[in-house]
C-alpha cells in the first residue's frame, strides 16, 4: 500500500510533491521547528534543566507551536526613522535564500528538488554567499546602533569564515573530481570524503560556526554586547521570520557538511524504498551532527571579532591551503589521477 | 621615597607638630585617628597626610549641624603603608556651603564629592562633573529641597497604604 | 492604559471561538518576560530559571530585548529614575503585553516606606499580577506566572480583576 | 575628546566625528540596574561612563527613623546576595558604640553564615561574569544551582534565604539549630567537588581565558589612587583584605591566606573570587570545628559610650565602611554609608584612560569588578 502510494506521488506528483512536502517547505519548516526545539531541550539537559515540558504534555514537544502562534498575533512595530520597505523585505527574504540552496542537496539517489547535474556545488556555495547580505539590510534599515554594529560585525566575519570555508569545499571538488553533489555523495557509498578530507574538515566545521553564527562565532548577535545583535528591532511575525532563516541557514551547511563529508543519503538498506532510506539516513546524521554543534555552542565562550578574524585568516586559510595542496599531490602524484 | 610604618598615635604628633593648635584630635584609637581642622589648612593637611603614605580615599560625606549652623564634611583615607585610617573633618557655613575639592589628592573621592553636592546641597568648587548622580532626572532643588539635610520632609512621599491613592 | 485590550480583541474579535482558543493557547505558554532588573529580588528572579525551579518548563524564556518580549517585569524596587525608562520600556514592547510585579518594594514600597525616591508600579501603569514578599521565594513568582498564565488563557482582562498572590 | 555628554534619553543621533554613543542599559542584558554609557568608534570603545541611581533608595536619609535595631531591614536590602556581610558593617559600628563585644560564640556563627553568604555571592559573580564573557548561559545555570545547597542552610539557620535580619548589634538572632554540622560539611564537600568541575570547564577553559587575559589591567598604583575595593583591588597585587588587616568576628582566630594576583587584568579578579571560594570553604569547616559553646547575644547598654564610629567589613565585592555620628539617642545621627561596588564603578570609568578597550571587551571589563548597582545606589 505504501509502496504504491509512493509510486503514485513519484508519478503523478514529483515536482510539487517535491517543493511543498520533502524536502520543501513543509519538511523545512517542520524541521526548522524541531531543531529549535531540539536545541531547547538538548541545552536545557547540559544545564542539568528539564527545558520546556508542560505544552503539549509530552515532553513539551507543541512549545514551539505555542511560541510561534503567539508571535504571529503579536504586534509589528516598525521603529522610528527606520527604512520601512527595506526593513520589512530584507526580513522577508531572509529565510528563502539558505531554502532555495537546500533544494540542491541530494536527499536519494537522483531526487533533489532543483534536479540537475552540473555545478551544483557551486550554486550552493553562490546561493548561501548571499545570506549575509539581506543580514546586512536588516541591520541597516533598522536605525538603530546594535543592529547596525551587529551588520557591520556580520560583514567582519564573513569575510573570516566565508573563505575558509570555501576552500574548504574546494579540496572536496579536487578529491571527488567534479562538483555536482549528486556525483559527490555517489562516490562517498563506499568511503566517506571525511576520512581523505580531514583537514578540510577540520577548517569547514570551524568556518561552520562562522556561517551558522552561534556560539562561539555569535559575534554579530553577541547577546551580552548588542542585545540581539542584527534582529533586535524585529517584533512578532518578523522575528519569527528572522529566526527561521537563522534556522534554516543551520539547516542549510549542515546538509552540507552531511553531504560532502558523511555520504549524503548513503547507509545501510533498511527501508526498501530508496528515498525512505536515503530521507531517513540523512536526517540521521543531521540529529547527530546538531546535537555535536549544540554540545560546542555550550563549551565556549565567544570570540572578540579580531580573533576570529585572527582565526580565520591566520590559521583556517593556511591550512585550507595546506588541505588543496595535499588533495592535489595525493589525488594525481600519489594516486595518479 | 620609602615611608616608616608608624601608628595612629605617631601620626597625631606629626599632625600637632606640623599645624599646631588649627588641628584638634578628637578620638585616637588602634587603627584610627578622628581629628578637626579648621578649612583653611584643610588642604594642605590633605596633602602631608598624602604624602605621608595616606594614598586611598575610602569614604566621604557631609553630616547636617541645623544647630551648630554649620556642615561637616568628612573625609576618611586609608594608608596601604601604615595600615589604619586617618578621618579628617571640617566645618563650613551652612548658608553657603561651599569648598574647594580634593580630587587632585585623592582622585577617588570624584563620585563621593559629586553625591555630597546633590544629597547635602554643597557646592564642591573645581569638581568637572557636578551633575545629577543618584537623585532622579526630575528632581527639582528648588520644591523638594536636599535629602540629607535635616529639614528635608520625608512625610511628603510617605505612600498612602492599600489602594487609596 | 487600555490599548492592551484594544488590540487583543482588534485582532482576534471577528475569529471563530476555537480559533481565538488556540491563540490564547500559544500566548499562555509563550510568556516571555523582558529583562528589565530594577530592584534587589533580581537574584531570586534568577534562581527561577535555574534547574531547582525552571521555569522555561511552562515555556518561561527569559529575553534580551524589549521588542520581543510579552510580559514586564518589576523585580523590586522601583526608583523614579527608573521609573522613567520602564515606561519607555513599556512603550516599546509590542501588544499585547502584561505586566507583573514582583516584591513589595514594587508594590508598595515595602520596607522603605518613607523613601524619596522610591514609587509605586501601579500609579503608572496597569499591573496584571502582583507577588508579595522581600524578596518572594522563588515558588511564589512561580505561582504568580502560573496564575498570569492562567489570565492570559482565560483572556482575562485587567480592568476589575486585579489578583495578589499572596505568600508566607 | 567630549567626556561627560549625558542626557536622559538617547536621541536619534549624535555622531561626533564618527563615534557613537551606546547607552547599555538600564533595559540590556548585561546592564543591571544601572546605564553604561559607552563612547565608540566601531569596534573601539573611547570613554565609558556610569550612570547609577537607578535603585537610589536614600538608605542614608531612611535611617535617620530607625532606631539601631530596625535599620537592620532597609540596610540588609542594599545586596541581596550578601546580606550579612553589608550588615556586619554596621553591627560592627554599632558594637564600638556602645562598647559591646559580641560573645565568642557569636562571633563564630557570623563568621559562619558571613562566609557562606560570600561563597553564594561569588558563584553568581563569576556566572554572570562567565555570561558576560559571551557563554552560553549553562555556567550561569550551574552557579544557581550550586548555590541551592547554601541557601538551604542559611535558610535552616536564619529562616531566610537572603534576607536574614540575623546579625544584630551585640549578637545573633538564634542558636545553631540541630544538625547543622553534618549539613555544612557535606555541603563543602559537594561545592569542593563542583570547583573541580569549574576548573575544568570554565576557569581554565582557553577561549574564557582569550577573552579576559589581557582586558581592563589595573596597575597596583592606580587601583590604590582610584580607590579600587575587594578583589578587585588583590587582582592588583595589593595585599589588603579587611578581615585579616582589621580582624573582627572570629577571623582572628581562623587560619587563612589572602588571595591575590599580580596580573590585575579581568581574569585575575575571575580568579582571585574563584580561588576566595575555596578559601571561605576552609573557613566554614575551620569555624564549625572550632565553635565555642554559650550565649550567643549581650544586651546593649542604654547609652551609646561614643559619639563617633567607624567600621569596616569585607564583603563579598570589597570593604564596606559605616561610619556613624550620634548624638547619644538610640537612633543614628547620620550613617555615611560607602559600599565597594560605588568605589569600583569609579575604576571602571578610568579604564579606557589607560588601556584600548573594545566594545567586546565592555561586559567582561564591567562584570569582572562584580558591580552591584544597589549597593552603589544605597
Amino acid at each position: 500500500m505504501i509502496d504504491w502510494l509512493i509510486e503514485f506521488i513519484r508519478v503523478n506528483l514529483d515536482p510539487l510533491f517535491k517543493i511543498i512536502i520533502f524536502p520543501g517547505i513543509t519538511f523545512i519548516m517542520l524541521f526548522t521547528i524541531f531543531a529549535v526545539w531540539y536545541q531547547r531541550k538538548f541545552l536545557a539537559r547540559l544545564m542539568l534543566r528539564m527545558g520546556p515540558v508542560h505544552a503539549g504534555r509530552v515532553m513539551g514537544w507543541l512549545q514551539l507551536i505555542a511560541d510561534s502562534l503567539k508571535l504571529l498575533t503579536k504586534e509589528i512595530i516598525f521603529p522610528a526613522y527606520s527604512y520601512k520597505k527595506l526593513f520589512l523585505l530584507s526580513a522577508i527574504t531572509l529565510p528563502v535564500i539558505p531554502a532555495a540552496a537546500i533544494a540542491l542537496i541530494p536527499f536519494a539517489p537522483g531526487y533533489a528538488i532543483f534536479n540537475v547535474k552540473g555545478y551544483t556545488g557551486l550554486l550552493f556555495l553562490g546561493i548561501m554567499s548571499l545570506y549575509p547580505i539581506f543580514i546586512v539590510l536588516m541591520g541597516w534599515a533598522s536605525n538603530n546602533k546594535f543592529t547596525l554594529i551587529g551588520a557591520f560585525r556580520t560583514i567582519y566575519l564573513d569575510v573570516a569564515g566565508e573563505i575558509p570555508i570555501f576552500l574548504s569545499v574546494l579540496g572536496v571538488f579536487i578529491w571527488a573530481g567534479t562538483y555536482d553533489l549528486q556525483d559527490i555523495v555517489a562516490m562517498q557509498s563506499s568511503m566517506w570524503f571525511v576520512i581523505p578530507q580531514f583537514l578540510g574538515f577540520i577548517v569547514f566545521f570551524i568556518s561552520y560556526f562562522a556561517m551558522i553564527e552561534k556560539a562561539p562565532m555569535d559575534i554579530p548577535e553577541a547577546e551580552t554586547e548588542l542585545v540581539f545583535g542584527y534582529r533586535t528591532e524585529y517584533t512578532g511575525a518578523l522575528f519569527l521570520d528572522t529566526m527561521l532563516g537563522d534556522y534554516i541557514n543551520i539547516l542549510a551547511w549542515s546538509l552540507m557538511m552531511v553531504t560532502l563529508y558523511f555520504g549524503g543519503y548513503n547507509g545501510p538498506a533498511i527501508f526498501p524504498d530508496p528515498l525512505l532510506n536515503g530521507a531517513f539516513w540523512i536526517l540521521f546524521k543531521l540529529i547527530i551532527l546538531l546535537a555535536i554543534t549544540f554540545t560546542v555552542i555550550i563549551s565556549y565562550a565567544r570570540l572578540r571579532i579580531d580573533q576570529a578574524i585572527r582565526l580565520g585568516w591566520y590559521y583556517l586559510i593556511p591550512l585550507a591551503l595546506l588541505n588543496l595542496i595535499i588533495t592535489v599531490i595525493i589525488k594525481y602524484v600519489v594516486l595518479g589521477g | 621615597m620609602r615611608l616608616k610604618r608608624m601608628d595612629p598615635k605617631r601620626l597625631s604628633e606629626l599632625l600637632k607638630d606640623r599645624f599646631g593648635e588649627r588641628i584638634t584630635i578628637t578620638s585616637l584609637e588602634e587603627r584610627r585617628l578622628f581629628f578637626k581642622v579648621d578649612y583653611e589648612i584643610a588642604h594642605d593637611v590633605a596633602r602631608f597626610l598624602k604624602e605621608n603614605g595616606f594614598d586611598m580615599a575610602i569614604t566621604m560625606g557631609g553630616t547636617d549641624f541645623p544647630k551648630r549652623n554649620v556642615i561637616e564634611i568628612f573625609y576618611g583615607v586609608w594608608s596601604s603603608t601604615h595600615d589604619f585610617v586617618a578621618f579628617m573633618k571640617f566645618d563650613i557655613s551652612r548658608e553657603n556651603p561651599r569648598f574647594r575639592t580634593f580630587i587632585d589628592i585623592w582622585p577617588a573621592v570624584h563620585n563621593y564629592e559629586r553625591e555630597t553636592w546633590e544629597l547635602l546641597g554643597v557646592d564642591v568648587e573645581g569638581h568637572p562633573r557636578l551633575k545629577l548622580l543618584l537623585l532622579p532626572d526630575d528632581w527639582s532643588f528648588e520644591e523638594e529641597g536636599y535629602p540629607l539635610r535635616k529639614d528635608f520632609d520625608s512625610s511628603r512621599y510617605r505612600s498612602p497604604w492599600g489602594d487609596e491613592t | 492604559m487600555s490599548g492592551s485590550n484594544d488590540y487583543k480583541a482588534g485582532l482576534l474579535e471577528k475569529m471563530p471561538k476555537t480559533i481565538k482558543k488556540m491563540f490564547n493557547w500559544g500566548r499562555s505558554f509563550s510568556l516571555w518576560p523582558v529583562h528589565l532588573v530594577t530592584g534587589c529580588c533580581s537574584p531570586e528572579y534568577m534562581q527561577l530559571f535555574g534547574p531547582r525551579y525552571d521555569l522555561e518548563r511552562w515555556g518561561v524564556l527569559p529575553l534580551a530585548s524589549s521588542r520581543q518580549s510579552d510580559v514586564m517585569i518589576f523585580v523590586g524596587n522601583v526608583a523614579r529614575k527608573m521609573m522613567i525608562r520602564a515606561k519607555r520600556v513599556y512603550e516599546q514592547m509590542p501588544e499585547p503585553k502584561w505586566v507583573y510585579v514582583i516584591g513589595a518594594c514594587a508594590s508598595s514600597k515595602g520596607p522603605f516606606p518613607e523613601s524619596y525616591s522610591l514609587v509605586r508600579v501601579k500609579d503608572y501603569m496597569p499591573v496584571d499580577m502582583f507577588v508579595a514578599g522581600c524578596p518572594p521565594k522563588p515558588e511564589a513568582i512561580h505561582y504568580g506566572f502560573l496564575k498570569l498564565r492562567e489570565k492570559v488563557l482565560n483572556e482575562v482582562e485587567e480592568d476589575g480583576s486585579k489578583e495578589v498572590v499572596r505568600t508566607t | 575628546m567630549h567626556r561627560y555628554l549625558t542626557d536622559p534619553f538617547q536621541e536619534i543621533e549624535e555622531v561626533e566625528g564618527g563615534l557613537f554613543k551606546l547607552n547599555i542599559g538600564p533595559q540590556h542584558p548585561i546592564s543591571g540596574q544601572g546605564r553604561f554609557i559607552v563612547l565608540t568608534d566601531g569596534e573601539l570603545v573611547y570613554d565609558i561612563e556610569v550612570d547609577i541611581g537607578y535603585s537610589h533608595r536614600g538608605i542614608e536619609k531612611i535611617l535617620e527613623y530607625k532606631n539601631y535595631i530596625q535599620a537592620v531591614v532597609p540596610l540588609e536590602r542594599m545586596v541581596m546576595l550578601d546580606t550579612s556581610n553589608i550588615l556586619m558593617g554596621f553591627v560592627r559600628a554599632v558594637e564600638e558604640l556602645y562598647g559591646v563585644e559580641p560573645p565568642p560564640r557569636a562571633n563564630y556563627i557570623r563568621t559562619i553564615i558571613n562566609e557562606l553568604n560570600r561563597i553564594s555571592s561569588h558563584l553568581y559573580a563569576l556566572g554572570l561574569y562567565a555570561e558576560s564573557a559571551g557563554w552560553n548561559p549553562a555556567v550561569f545555570i550551574w552557579t544557581t544551582v550550586d548555590r541551592e545547597p547554601i541557601l538551604d542552610i542559611l535558610e535552616m539557620i536564619t529562616g531566610a534565604r537572603w534576607s536574614h535580619s540575623f546579625f544584630i548589634p551585640g549578637g545573633v538572632r538564634a542558636d545553631l539549630p540541630n544538625g547543622i554540622k553534618e549539613r555544612i560539611l557535606d555541603t563543602m564537600d559537594f561545592l569542593e567537588r563542583r570547583l573541580e568541575v569549574y576548573e575544568d570547564a570554565w576557569i581554565y577553559n582557553e577561549t574564557f581565558r582569550m577573552r579576559t587575559e589581557g582586558v581592563g589591567v589595573l596597575p597596583r598604583d592606580k587601583a590604590i589612587e582610584w580607590g579600587a575595593a575587594g578583589p578587585s583591588l588583590r587582582a592588583s597585587g595589593v595585599k589588603y583584605d579587611t578581615r585579616l588587616n582589621e580582624p573582627y568576628s572570629a577571623y582572628p582566630e581562623l587560619d587563612f591566606k589572602i588571595v591575590t594576583h599580580t596580573a590585575g587584568d579581568a581574569y585575575a579578579r575571575g580568579w582571585v573570587r574563584f580561588e576566595e571560594i575555596k578559601v571561605s570553604i576552609d573557613l566554614v569547616r575551620q569555624a564549625i570545628e572550632n565553635i565555642p559553646k554559650g550565649p550567643v547575644k549581650k544586651a546593649l547598654p542604654p547609652r551609646p559610650v561614643k559619639q563617633e564610629a567607624l567600621a569596616r567589613a569585607e564583603t563579598a565585592r570589597g570593604e564596606i565602611n559605616f561610619y556613624i555620628y550620634t548624638e547619644g539617642r538610640d537612633k543614628p545621627y547620620r550613617v555615611k554609608i560607602s559600599p565597594a561596588s560605588f568605589r569600583n564603578f569609579f575604576v571602571i570609568e578610568q579604564m579606557p584612560k589607560i588601556q584600548e578597550i573594545k566594545l567586546a571587551d565592555v561586559p567582561p571589563l564591567i562584570y569582572s569588578f562584580d558591580p552591584w548597582f544597589l549597593d552603589a545606589d544605597r
